[in-house]
């Protein structure tokens, strides 16, 4: 009973979206239950801080190893809650956006959230190097392709691309480097991406039918629970 | 100062390069934070010190660059600056240098922008970039701002047969019929070049398909880097050139400055956030290829042991 | 025997869920068109003597919008003898809807040229009159008004019929093989590279006594990847339960911290050690890409998993992890059907499941012949996509090369079929 | 921790503290809440410098942001998600009496009682919290994955797998053959332009063979031997010349990041270069 209410619940919905799409008066269905799961999703908003409250607490009373971080944590959590629930500091009041200029909320969000997500995001410049010094070495054919096209293309990026292929002439001027580089975007590259992309079409049609008719089912979890 | 500084930088690049490089035939691995310490000083130094690499301008860039230095002076030349805060700092410096360069040549310059968010841009870049360095420049006399119109490519259409009934005035309410440029201009028909500057939609493409095709308007366009592939199939025929992304302006700025001697301090940033970028590059592959030389020297030295 | 469960259901709860169908069979978006009230300035100008003079519009007709829920009515006209590209004086148009008769209100500014709008704001119970006014730089002026027209609603939209036909067939096939492969079928599926190597990758960690870290992506439960990289943590589960392994799977979506405790439990409870299983295996971080990953990054020099799974949607902290993941030294196997991270997995991890062997994964790891057989489905679906594009390449070469009509007839045929309509 | 370790977080401390006067007494004149300002600009540099360091090896400063990060941006998003989608979204759908509370326009139109349903899905999710009756929290999981299901199985059959077939229709022998002016002609612009006859014609053929390739790939009900095999192989190297090209091409975005953080502590905190 347990799993079976939700399994219909889910053959239901999803059988009754596909459908929709050829209705016109059920067209609007998609749309609404997108909109329910925005809502549903920030309900689970609650249940996600309630659980990192829990960890980090735990952490702290049972003094476990690097447990004076989770005060940061707590702290950190607490202060953005209240600063964003209360629009502290909002120049428009209640009525005015969360993010308005002048507000803590804002303030916070361009000194600390701000450049941790950036510095963040650019410790990729120093993986991307890293990652092409280990990954692409000559140990097969398949690795040697994924190394030259990648080398071609970091050349072309540079002056020395256009340099070491000047002597080619104009007439076969795809040859060179930088245009050697634009060529294997727009070919080859654009038929790898495309016959990813049909095979990702399939995989997820099949996904999802398994998923309506019940076939995979462990996200439910198990009966007697 | 900043040359010496750069040169201490590059030497100790291309010296522990160097190094790790006759290392790396004894078969004995990089550690990774090695990496990115030649990542970080790739990255920093040229920032502290402004380094520019000469760039050799591709054909694409050069069509754009000849079109331009060979059309007289007083022609007439659009400039849409296409684009939004967003997209500025990757196409701002094409925008710039492509300003520069027409006024410069006593281009009579319209500056225009199909984007709503454009327009305050196309404003402040006017004021704080572009004519500062041209104070003999007169308004309505020499250049243009005539902003946005709402419609995207509805705007091109309409002034591909008449500006006046899309722009009755230009950014300051001024009437076209008032401006001296406009004097003789009609349509786009009667442009000697329109460039567009932009990534999205409307664009340098809709520039192409809605204005250079049925009006037989010369049109150069500059965009960023992902977009540019896709402009290709255009060239030669129905566009000028293309710049693509922060290297087409690098290559632009540095073919100004080799070519107009007016132009030899003028700021290039373009060329300025090129550095960085072909240091660390060069330093890319540079650790493909010792790591290649690791590979082969490690797999040479297993057959010697059997 | 699911499906027969199944109908047992519906026929006891369907009352339950009463409410779900009324408020699907209702159009909610109705309730909300109205608002597409007129933003604008509604008063006529009222041409006078000194005022720039137009033609309005002709012909102005309003029809019903094909397949809709009567939310759309189409209108055409004949643009104004003044409008450009002729040197006019017309400078754009404004559409005008009257409601029941009530007062006309502005529903749509369009440059000149223009000919046709489709209005977006109607509803099936009213009925509407339109007109169009052509707009000088001082004066407007009104068409003939047209004849009043209720909406039409259209229970079926006839212009998807080729894309229900493809859903069918496709879709069809996955049904059909599945079905086949529930009837005791022996069904061929090839070896996956990848998968092959989750059992050993769970085992190294067993052996080293280190946990196995489980990533499923930074995206919610409304991705398919999520959802694909649950079934397969649903199979790898059921591993680390008999082998009694630690498992820690961060999340960063409460929701998927949900179904990942439940498909957790399920797997310790079919083991027979339920009370091994803990909520702790599975932790809420924080919905902001960039914290995940650096907690995660964090958890992964501390604790150094010997296994790492990164299997679901991936941005660009694709190669962070990955990164990280080999500096610790850990087995990784990541798959993703995101095609611009794929790259970097395939840099940086031992083993990529690419795109569509994502969502094959689980079928496999399974080794259901029900789930087997959805993977023959799939195939149909490529052998359609192959035999098609032959089609299609031969047609267009022929049709371009020699003009032959017949093959650009074929052509088009194929490029209707294959719309995206 | 070592005593070692105390000692370097101390001196950082100090030197950051120092840093942050120096900023302050630098914005004095410039900025009216100068040591405010000061202290956001340093604290910025601090966590900045702190996540580099990660890349040195895990440590104090490193878990401090990272824990700060964590707590900040949990909050941060359940703010706005309770803003934007709970108080804009929902309770104007829900309750003119609440609406009128948080001041958000009541529009007694969108009044809609459909919307109670994800809110009780949404409280059956936190049931979840309570001891027992957590299983209850599978109905709202079991909506969810019935949606997503259900939206994709059209939106990607419709454009990864349809789309992606119609646009494979391309000429073999390059666009209007029929205007070819001979072998020269053919071979006379070997570019990227359009009037590069033969290199377009290469490009479609590679194309046709990519993706058929490719897809031989993927299928998963035939032993890749013999022809078949021989296809799979090429469409492996097509796929492995694709992931070669579309990670140089990232290169140059990832280093414009870097570009901006140090550009960053450079200009903004140290003044450095202007």
């Amino acid at each position: 009973m347990k799993r079976q209410i939700p399994l219909f619940i889910t053959f239901f919905v999803g059988a009754l979206l596909i459908f929709s799409v050829f209705i016109p008066p059920m067209e609007s269905a998609g749309e609404n239950f997108t909109l329910f799961f925005d809502i549903i999703a920030v309900f689970a908003f609650f249940l996600g801080g309630g659980n990192l409250l829990r960890v980090h607490i735990t952490k702290l009373k049972r003094r476990k190893q690097d447990w004076p971080f989770s005060i940061v944590t707590i702290a950190g959590f607490a202060f953005m809650l209240t600063v964003g629930i209360f629009k502290i500091g909002n120049p428009g009041g209640i009525a005015a956006s969360v993010t308005a200029d002048g507000s803590w909320f804002q303030e916070v969000f361009n000194y600390v959230l701000t450049p941790l997500q950036s510095t963040m995001y650019a410790l990729l410049a120093f993986f991307v190097a890293s990652a092409s010094y280990r990954a692409f070495r000559a140990k097969n054919r398949e690795a040697t392709i994924l190394l030259i096209a990648a080398f071609i293309i970091l050349l072309g990026r540079t002056p020395f691309g256009l340099m070491v292929t000047s002597w080619v002439p104009e007439s076969l001027s795809v040859l060179q480097i930088p245009n050697l580089a634009i060529w294997i975007m727009n070919s080859p590259n654009l038929a790898g991406q495309r016959a990813i992309i049909i095979g990702i079409g399939l995989g997820v049609v099949s996904m999802s039918l398994r998923l309506i008719l019940g076939v995979e089912r462990t996200y439910l979890g198990d009966d007697s629970g | 100062m900043a040359n010496i500084g750069i040169i201490i930088s590059l030497v100790i690049i291309f010296g522990g390069l160097l190094a790790l490089l006759i290392r790396s035939v004894k078969s004995k691995e990089v550690d990774r934070r090695v990496i990115f310490l030649f990542i970080f000083v790739a990255v920093a130094a040229p920032i502290l010190f402004p380094v520019t690499f000469s760039e050799k301008a591709s054909p694409v860039v050069k069509a754009i660059f000849n079109k331009v230095e060979s059309l007289p002076a007083g022609s007439k030349v659009l400039l849409s600056f296409d684009f939004d805060p967003a997209m500025a700092p990757e196409v701002q410096p094409m925008a710039n240098a492509i300003s520069r360069h027409c006024l410069y040549k006593g281009h009579k310059v319209i500056f225009m922008s199909l984007w709503a968010t454009g327009q305050a841009l196309l404003t402040q870049s006017l004021q704080d970039f572009i004519l500062p360095g041209f104070p003999e420049k007169r308004n309505a006399v020499d250049w243009v701002n005539i902003g946005y119109k709402a419609g995207n490519e509805g705007v091109l259409n309409v002034i591909i047969t008449d500006f006046r009934k899309m722009f009755p005035t230009d950014v300051n309410t001024v009437p076209l019929d008032s401006i001296k440029i406009f004097d003789d201009i009609k349509s786009c028909k009667d442009l000697d070049l329109v460039v567009s500057i932009g990534g999205g939609k409307p664009g340098p493409k809709e520039w192409i398909l809605f204005v250079g095709d049925p009006g037989n308007v010369p049109i150069g366009v500059g965009t960023a880097a992902v977009v540019a592939p896709q402009l290709y199939p255009y060239y030669p025929a129905q566009v000028v050139g293309i710049l693509g992304g922060v290297k087409g302006a690098a290559e632009y700025e540095y073919t100004l400055k080799e070519t107009h001697s007016r132009f030899a301090d003028m700021d290039t940033p373009g060329l300025r956030m090129m550095g960085p970028q072909t240091l660390a590059h060069v330093v890319i592959m540079s650790f493909i290829i010792i790591g290649n030389i690791i590979y082969i020297a490690g797999r040479r030295r297993e057959k010697k042991r059997r | 025997m699911i499906i027969q469960k199944r109908n047992k259901i519906t026929k006891v709860h369907w009352l339950l869920l009463l409410p779900l169908l009324i408020c699907v069979s209702t159009p909610l978006v109705a309730a909300q068109s109205g608002t597409s009230a007129n933003p604008f300035d509604t008063t006529l100008i009222v041409p006078d003597t000194a005022a720039v003079a137009a033609e309005p519009v002709t012909d102005l007709t309003v029809a019903d919008h094909r397949y809709d829920h009567g939310e759309k009515l189409d209108l055409t006209w004949v643009p104004s003898a003044d409008d450009p590209p002729v040197g006019g004086t017309v400078v754009g148009y404004r559409v005008y809807r009257i409601a029941d008769g009530s007062e006309p209100v502005l529903v749509a500014e369009l440059p000149p040229g223009t000919n046709h709008h489709t209005d977006e704001g109607t509803s099936a119970d009213s009925s509407y009159v339109y007109f169009v006014t052509s707009v000088t730089t001082s004066a407007e002026y009104e068409s003939a008004r047209t004849e009043a027209i209720v909406p039409n609603v259209e229970w079926l939209n006839f212009d998807k019929k080729y894309l229900f036909l493809l859903a069918l067939i496709v879709g069809g096939s996955v049904v059909i093989f599945i079905e086949t492969a529930r009837r005791g079928k022996k069904l061929f599926v090839r070896k996956i590279a990848g998968l092959e190597a989750v059992d050993d990758a769970v085992g190294r960690a067993t052996e080293m006594g280190r946990p196995i870290l489980f990533i499923p992506g930074i995206l919610d439960m409304d991705d398919v990847q999520t959802l694909a990289g649950l079934t397969i943590l649903g199979r790898i589960s059921r591993v680390i339960a008999d082998y009694d392994t630690r498992i820690f799977m961060p999340v960063s979506r409460s929701l998927v911290m949900t179904a990942g405790r439940e498909t957790i439990k399920a797997a310790y409870q079919t083991a027979g050690r339920p009370d091994k299983y803990s909520d702790d295996m599975v932790t809420y971080v924080t919905d902001e890409q960039f914290g995940y990953v650096a907690a995660v990054d964090g958890i992964m020099v501390r604790e150094k998993p010997a296994t790492v799974f990164l299997l679901g949607a991936f941005f660009a902290e694709s190669l962070i992890l990955a990164e990280t993941g080999n500096y610790i030294g850990a087995i990784q196997i990541a798959g993703t059907a995101r095609p611009a991270q794929l790259p970097f997995f395939i840099a940086a991890c031992d083993f990529t499941l690419i795109g569509e062997e994502l969502f094959a994964a689980s079928a496999y790891l399974s080794n259901e012949p029900k789930a087997l057989g959805s993977l023959k489905g799939q195939d149909v679906g490529k052998a359609i996509a192959m035999a098609v594009i032959i089609l299609g390449v031969v047609a267009v070469t022929i049709g371009e090369a020699w003009q032959v009509g017949i093959m650009n007839d074929l052509t088009d045929i194929l490029r209707a079929i294959f719309s995206t309509m | 921790m070592r005593r070692s370790t105390y000692i370097v977080m101390a001196v950082v401390l100090v030197l950051f503290l120092v840093s942050w006067l120096l900023k302050s007494l630098s914005l004095d004149g410039t900025s009216e809440n100068y040591v405010l300002q000061g202290f956001l600009i340093t604290f910025s540099a601090f966590l900045t410098l702190a996540v580099l360091s990660f890349l040195y090896k895990d440590n104090p400063f490193y878990k401090f942001a990272e824990h700060l990060f964590v707590g900040v941006s949990a909050a941060f998003w359940m703010c706005l998600g309770f803003w934007t989608t709970i108080v804009q979204n929902l309770i104007p759908r829900l309750s003119e009496g609440l609406a009128r509370f948080f001041e958000v326009p009541p529009q007694p139109g969108e009044y809609n009682f459909f919307f109670y349903i994800p809110v009780i899905l949404g409280i059956l999710l936190l049931m979840r919290l309570a001891p027992k009756g957590g299983w209850i929290s599978r109905w709202p999981l079991a909506f969810i994955v019935g949606t997503t299901a259900g939206l994709n199985f059209i939106r990607y059959l419709r454009s990864d797998f349809i789309k992606q077939i119609s646009n494979t229709f391309v000429p073999l022998l390059g666009a209007q053959p029929h205007q070819w002016q001979g072998a020269g002609h053919f071979f006379s612009n070997i570019d990227l332009s359009a009037s590069g006859q033969f290199v377009a014609m290469i490009s479609n053929w590679v194309i046709f063979i990519g993706v058929f390739t490719g897809l031989i790939y993927f299928y998963f009900s035939k032993e890749h031997k013999g022809a078949f095999g021989a296809g799979s192989r090429v469409g492996i190297w097509i796929l492995m010349l694709t992931f070669g090209a579309s990670f140089g091409y990232t290169v140059m975005g990832r280093i414009s990041l870097l570009v901006g953080r140090i550009t960053f502590l450079f200009r903004d905190w140290l003044e450095l270069i202007s």
